[in-house]
């Protein structure tokens, strides 16, 4: 075990699986980003750096390169950036790499991972700011992932990595230089299995990516008022460890979800929903869901941070739930 | 210049594209019997261009197709009878039932996905030629497309990927955009090649028609490719087949007869320019028969197997029975 | 009133508009499909065929040409054929048309309403099957509409072609034939208000789009044993009718959602969730989410025709909510 | 051509130009005086072309703009208090604080949504293009772009329909790629123009650094295009400002000393170079003054005004609240 940072951790799954195989290849440069974590890739860019190859300004081309390639015997790796421009690939995401193994009748195969950044970055304004974890989650085919500490991002990228179907890694930049033990070793964390974050009794709050350390920090608030909140990080959307979620919703009674989207239709009604479902008889209280508010995100700071939760406003959430 | 190929060749190239035919000919006949076989895009009037092409490739290259892909599987060697079942949705199909006519995919015959979002085939297959490239492999990648493909951006995209990385790529633009109907394409250019020109792809253009201009042109075109040049831009002119934008299947130019090629005069109808101008197929046949490369037999006889094999595929379909219900979510993931 | 296809109805709302404001135009041909209904436009096209504009194969310029045309001070109606085409555009769609209003503080307008065919067409397969609403709802800016009715899709329709607001209407084809009363003058139905197509009181069944069909149809077989089924058709997804849909939940205490998408982060899914959030202590059992089986579309008749809900799927699923 | 303008309209030109930098060279004292003001992408450099063309321009005429866009709102009138305040995310930002640095929007001053989205703004602009036509204008549109937004199939795409089309669209490309260095754009053509023109589109290059050279291309363009003669790629040639690439602003070139125009011997540093022969701003002074259109008291005159301007837009900007939180999510819909 070191304690290392996401980033360290991104790059210790990245160089591990460009020294194991050969036919992996990487598109894209700044997997990083370009707020200061970029260092921790010199040495990987300095050792495997003809491994990468930059493409234009082409995201859908790009995208279709990647899962070509990876038909045709490569593991690629496609960076996109932030997650917005993504969009520009859309369908080659869902209509290409999603159907390809299924529509073949399981001849072909897309191992490919795809990496963006999603959500409010601080300026990012209405068209650099969008979460599509929950459009992407809208498909078949696609495996779609969220890791949130170091420890997660090493080994569910790992297993990205060697997998043979597309996955989806919706990332975030503000998780980047979250620190953590990591194993020093090879590991992989199966991909669709959630992780109880912090342990708790009486409410359960399900979240993922950045709004996990929300989670956390509101977790930390309630435990002052005597409330025990129990963390749940599903790590991956698709496919989704239903039985670990619905376990804590079971014992707790009560489920708030954290989501950094936009509500209709996200990831956080999805996991609602599922309570709905399947945990109805168990449940002592409404669901309360927090969300990005439905607006195009505005680029003045203070507006900004007004649309996002935050761990204040998932304790508040929280605390209604007991009464 | 290839060499000019022994009769041998071009027989078993005549084969070739007949057997395509033959199998185009029979999907209808199924259409027309109400057994269900989704839309068709037929590659009727394409054979000469597309048993070329298929020709002069190995079985390493990898092939990345459209809505209007059966000719390519076929006359690349995939199974008639597992072709037609799966455009049948049986459980014998090459999909297994799960992609239908616009998908047909026989990896072991060197196809990759086939896709019938237009433009598709093309960023897939310059992901082929980039992966092969990087495993040091000699083989390359095709993408097959139409003329109306180059309005899609995503087509453009991927033409300067594979000039800038220079990758081995194969781009087959079928044109069958008929003068003074609405093409496919709305392309702005005065040329269709002018847009591959412009990102400095080579590019080549074919009278589709003729079997042995677009094999010697293939063959060209694969060879520079093959020898690390970057890509090309081959263009096969061709004109659209009248049945080919029905939503129900008719034979608008009746089942072809083999020996309208050397009794040309019994060609007649309204299509009747189509057949004596454009069908590739007797063009060749009369070709070969003029030449003295084969005889009239020879010829008949092709087809007498060829049509043996179609009747064999057809019974091998209607036998297959359709996927289990059960099973319609299986297979998703690898 | 005269009775009417869903077909018709749709070309009087554009004949309307064509007639009543010059600077309307549309972009795209096709609008009926191609199975038969399309001879309804026939006179439409006679009457307006130069307002009509035949763009080329090319999604994302022609989604961003009409918004530009709209911003312009032009209202555009936009033909995207099968939805599986719009994910071409889908950068344009929320980067571009959904956000620019708020984006530029309120100074621009963006006056499109998009048109699109979703869903199962029999033979679709993997990349024509697309069911797109749960993902475009998921995104701030842009109304989505989903009329069922001939006399809804006049009104709605009207409504979205005066709306100041880019309107994503996403049809299905097999609306086309259906036969209703409509109205013979001018009517707008307000966007944002759901209908209760079928009132009862044991148990509310939510679908949209064609599953509105399905769910009419299983309420009919509900009848006969005895079960009276509501049946809410929301009609807009966003702006959403939360009330009509909680009232109805409420006064039966038992949900069912019926979707014609793939189920993770679906329509559906948002349904359930908001019974869960804003009518916990009203339901009598748990929400029974119907829909798509999270595959590609499979080819096969059979395979397409197992994976989608039915009238018999739907009403096994009330039936069990009644124990 | 266009005739030689009178001196009165150089000036005019100049204080245009000078304007920008000068806003521009705030927005980074703002920024290092640790004010919020988002990420930069600055005009510096670009200011011949964008104020030369916004000079040939009339208020009907819409502009889409991309990421880099301070220059053409300043440079077309709109209120830099206004546009600073936006930059800063204020209340009595253009866009009430909505856009911020890559969104400025001002409708009066004929400028429509503003895109980040590469590519973005050239499909407006040739939607603004078929609705002021459609819609029995004179008008143009106008889209502004960088040389990297040509990799983009949307760029394409749009190029393609304009020219099918033949829609009053200018296509505005500031071409600041830089030799040797790695380019914005990676199109495989010879040349930018290749594309546009292998689309029939009219193109044109002209020195970026020109002002004078950019105002009689455009007006040209302008001319044609509302002739009603189709697009024009118009593209003007630039060489990045140093400063261009930093994530945190600097001033690597200084503050701009317009005495440096007339005084080249002091011209010094490790940007020497660029401040020499890339500065339109130095450059157009510099040839006034050698013209003997101006002198150069009339020069630090128009400095002096610009100067203060820009002081009572930053006063304004400063003095301007962030919105209030509770609005955040307002505003949605129309
Ligand atoms: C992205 C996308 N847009 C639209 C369509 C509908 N479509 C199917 S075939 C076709 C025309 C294709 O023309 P071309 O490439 O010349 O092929 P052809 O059918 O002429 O062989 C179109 C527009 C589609 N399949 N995919
Ligand atoms: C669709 C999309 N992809 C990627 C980006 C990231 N990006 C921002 S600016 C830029 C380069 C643009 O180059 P150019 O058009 O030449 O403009 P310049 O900044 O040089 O003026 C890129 C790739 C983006 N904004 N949008
Ligand atoms: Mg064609
Ligand atoms: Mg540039």
């Amino acid at each position: 075990m070191t304690v290392k940072t996401y980033a360290e951790a991104v790059v210790d799954a990245l160089s591990g699986m460009f020294r194991a195989d050969p036919n992996f290849h990487a598109i894209g440069r700044g997997i990083l980003g370009h707020g200061g974590h970029e260092r921790h890739a010199h040495a990987l860019m300095k050792e495997f750096g003809h491994r990468f190859t930059d493409p234009p300004t082409a995201e859908g081309a790009t995208a279709s390169m990647g899962i070509g390639a990876a038909m045709s015997g490569c593991r690629m790796f496609v960076h996109f950036g932030t997650a917005s421009f993504s969009l520009e690939a859309w369908n080659q995401l869902i209509n290409e790499a999603g159907v390809a193994h299924s529509m073949s009748g399981g001849q072909i195969r897309v191992p490919v991972v795809f990496h963006m950044y999603h959500g409010l970055r601080g300026g990012g304004s209405g068209q650099h700011s969008t979460s599509p974890q929950g459009m992407m989650a809208n498909n078949a085919g696609l495996i779609v992932m969220q890791p949130t500490s170091p420890r997660d991002v090493k080994g569910m990228l790992r297993a990205a990595l060697k997998c043979d179907n597309p996955v989806v890694w919706i990332d975030h930049s503000a998780l980047l230089g979250r620190t953590g033990e990591v194993p020093d070793e090879d590991y992989e964390i199966p991909l669709g299995s959630a992780e109880v974050k912090r342990a708790g009794t009486d409410v359960t709050i399900v979240a993922t990516s950045r709004a996990v350390l929300w989670a956390l920090d509101a977790a930390e608030i309630l435990a002052k008022d005597g409330i025990s909140a129990e963390v749940v990080d599903p790590r991956t959307l698709v496919p989704l460890d239903e039985n670990t979620i619905l376990t804590s919703i079971r014992k707790t009674g009560r489920l708030v979800t954290v989501d950094e989207a936009i509500q209709t239709c996200s990831f956080g009604s999805e996991i609602a929903a599922l309570a709905a479902e399947k945990a109805h008889d168990a449940l002592k209280a409404p669901v309360a869901r927090l969300a990005r508010a439905a607006t195009p995100v505005p680029f003045s700071p203070p507006l900004e941070k007004a649309i996002a939760p935050s761990p204040e406003s998932i304790a508040i959430a929280a605390r209604r739930l007991m009464n | 210049m290839a060499e000019t190929p022994k009769a041998a060749e071009r027989i078993a190239l005549f084969e070739r594209m007949l057997l395509v035919r033959r199998f185009e000919e029979e999907v209808l006949r199924v259409a027309q019997a109400h057994a269900y076989v989704g839309r068709q895009h037929l590659h009727i009037g394409h054979e000469a261009t597309g048993a070329a092409v298929a020709s002069v490739l190995g079985p390493e290259d990898l092939f990345h197709t459209t809505h209007r892909n059966h000719g390519y599987l076929i006359a690349r060697g995939a199974d008639p009878g597992r072709a037609l079942a799966e455009i049948m949705g049986r459980k014998d199909g090459l999909n297994s039932g799960r992609g239908g006519p616009w998908h047909l995919c026989d990896r072991a015959a060197g196809f990759q996905s086939t896709s019938a979002m237009v433009g598709g085939s093309v960023g897939l297959a310059v992901g082929a030629g980039f992966g092969l490239k990087k495993q040091g492999k000699t083989a390359i990648g095709v993408a097959h497309f139409g003329d109306g493909t180059l309005d899609e951006g995503i087509c453009f995209e991927s033409f300067n990927l594979a000039s800038i990385l220079q990758l081995p790529v194969l781009f087959l633009c079928e044109n069958n955009a008929k003068e003074g109907q609405r093409p496919s394409s709305m392309l702005a250019a005065r040329a269709l090649r002018d847009l591959p020109a412009a990102l400095q792809i080579e590019t080549v253009v074919v009278d589709g028609r003729d079997a042995d201009a677009v094999r010697d042109a293939a063959a060209d075109a694969v060879a520079f490719i093959r020898a690390g040049k970057g890509p090309v831009f081959l263009q096969a002119q061709l004109e659209r087949w009248p049945g080919s934008h029905q939503t129900r299947p008719e034979f608008p130019t009746g089942v072809t007869d083999l020996t309208l090629a050397w009794d040309r005069d019994r060609i007649s109808g309204t299509h009747a320019d189509w057949i004596r101008d454009h069908d590739g197929i007797l063009l060749y046949a009369a070709k070969l028969v003029a030449e003295k490369a084969v005889s009239r037999d020879d010829i008949l006889a092709v087809d007498g197997r060829v049509t043996s094999r179609i009747q064999a595929a057809r019974a091998f379909a209607e036998d297959s029975p359709f996927p289990d219900a059960a099973s319609a979510a299986d297979g998703v993931f690898a």
